[in-house]
């Protein structure tokens, strides 16, 4: 079983680094190629709505992301935003909302519970580099 | 990796030219821009994304925010979109039915302009 | 103050993906872009050294990267290598050998001790984006 | 970002072309490859790296091992090596004073077979 995590200060440039990170271990992990661009995308969107969460309320805690390969190629984004205090913000819940559209509608096995953010995608098999 | 911006203007139509990726990390350049633009009066304005090669959900909202602008001026905003993966993220937002959608600047800027 | 941390199963491919992670951080946070490649090729070197440190060892653990940009920008890459056990593996000597070699020539700032290699790169702060 | 060898004989010369990154992850085909040739016979062995962005400590590892190997039959090893980025490594392993190196797969495969 392979295992990466990241984890980092929740600022907009770190969400194109996570992209990249998930990109480049799907594709070590064998999810096929033209799934990448989901992957990537998902992986903004998920990584961008728990930044946003953490500026909206103000957390210096590290957004947290695992990507793990025993089985399908899952990934899980973790906020440190608990539901406490005010969230009346009709911006941020207008942005969080779209993110949540765009992740519903690109991943098939996708769990958003409050700060979590679940999803995986299949892989096949390499059986032989080149 | 970045995000770069040139506009020019075609029969009336102020058209800008995206290149790059549109996240979270540029989406608010774009938005100044677009803003820019409507308060300079610009009342038809299409947004090239036809050398985007990335644009996410925050990306969506910029150009739905300028969408609403314009309508309270009557103005109008299309989008020239040829990308397959670009299209996927307006379906799924159901926004492929909101803005008018171009293959070409061209077909984009021969539409008459409205109101 | 901004924070990456990058932690992954003992193989190869995850020093890529290191790797990568380690430029686009590093540009984010104002390294001159000639320096790039040396943070880059650092990275490798310090990454590949905990990677063959773990299988040499058979251990489970995560390898640790740390990144930040407070003042210079910091890397810390830690193996869970306590120097226990038997180390008389030659060949993975040699190799180590030539990993700290690497490092040494290529890194002003640098502190290897036992499991963690520390190295920095200075940052000229960017007056404006673009 | 992955490894392709290509390799051919030029004058007596085995010359391996190699493209991409040579690291921890990929290193292990270039030994496999060298050592096919080496115990195939080959005694002039030219590594043409004019093509490889990034090499790492473990690359060096396998073309010090390669050319271990051949001197113990009196075989030679060269490298062709055009950017400053390689031979940086090279020189800060001194590992340029005990490679032969050239500019140019022409001028590698010139020199006359030794031994
Ligand atoms: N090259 C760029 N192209 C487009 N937008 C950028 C670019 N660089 C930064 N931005 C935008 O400006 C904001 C702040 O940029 P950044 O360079 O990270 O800030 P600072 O100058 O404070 O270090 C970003 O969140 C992003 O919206
Ligand atoms: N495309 C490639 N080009 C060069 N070397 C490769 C390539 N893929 C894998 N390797 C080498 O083969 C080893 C095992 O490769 P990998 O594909 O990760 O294993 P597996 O087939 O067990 O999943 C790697 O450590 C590396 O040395």
């Amino acid at each position: 079983m392979s295992t990466v995590r990241l984890a980092f200060s929740a600022a907009p440039q770190y969400v194109r680094t996570a992209r990249l990170v998930a990109a480049a271990v799907a594709r070590r992990a064998g999810v096929a190629d033209d799934l990448l661009h989901d992957v990537r995308l998902a992986m903004g969107e998920a990584c961008g709505r728990a930044v946003a969460r953490h500026q909206r309320h103000e957390l210096d805690a590290l957004v947290q992301v695992e990507m793990t390969d025993d089985g399908p190629y899952t990934v899980r984004v973790t906020d440190a935003y608990d539901g406490g205090g005010s969230d009346n913000d009709d911006d941020g819940d207008a942005a969080d909302q779209m993110a949540e559209t765009v992740l519903a509608g690109l991943v098939d096995d996708l769990t958003v519970d409050g700060g979590e953010v679940r999803m995986s995608w299949p892989v096949r098999r390499r059986l032989a580099w080149r | 990796m970045e995000l770069s911006l040139t506009t020019r203007e075609i029969a009336g139509h102020e058209v800008v030219h995206v290149r790059g990726e549109v996240d979270v990390y540029t989406s608010s350049v774009l938005r100044e821009r677009l803003i820019e633009l409507i308060d300079g009066g610009a009342r038809s304005v299409v947004v090239d994304l036809t050398q985007v090669d990335f644009l996410d959900s925050s990306g969506l909202g910029v150009l739905v925010g300028a969408l609403k602008r314009l309508r309270t001026t009557e103005g109008d905003l299309s989008l020239v979109i040829t990308s397959d993966k670009l299209l996927k993220i307006f379906k799924i937002t159901a926004l492929d039915r909101v803005f008018a959608l171009h293959d070409t600047v061209e077909a984009a800027t021969r539409v008459p302009r409205t109101g």
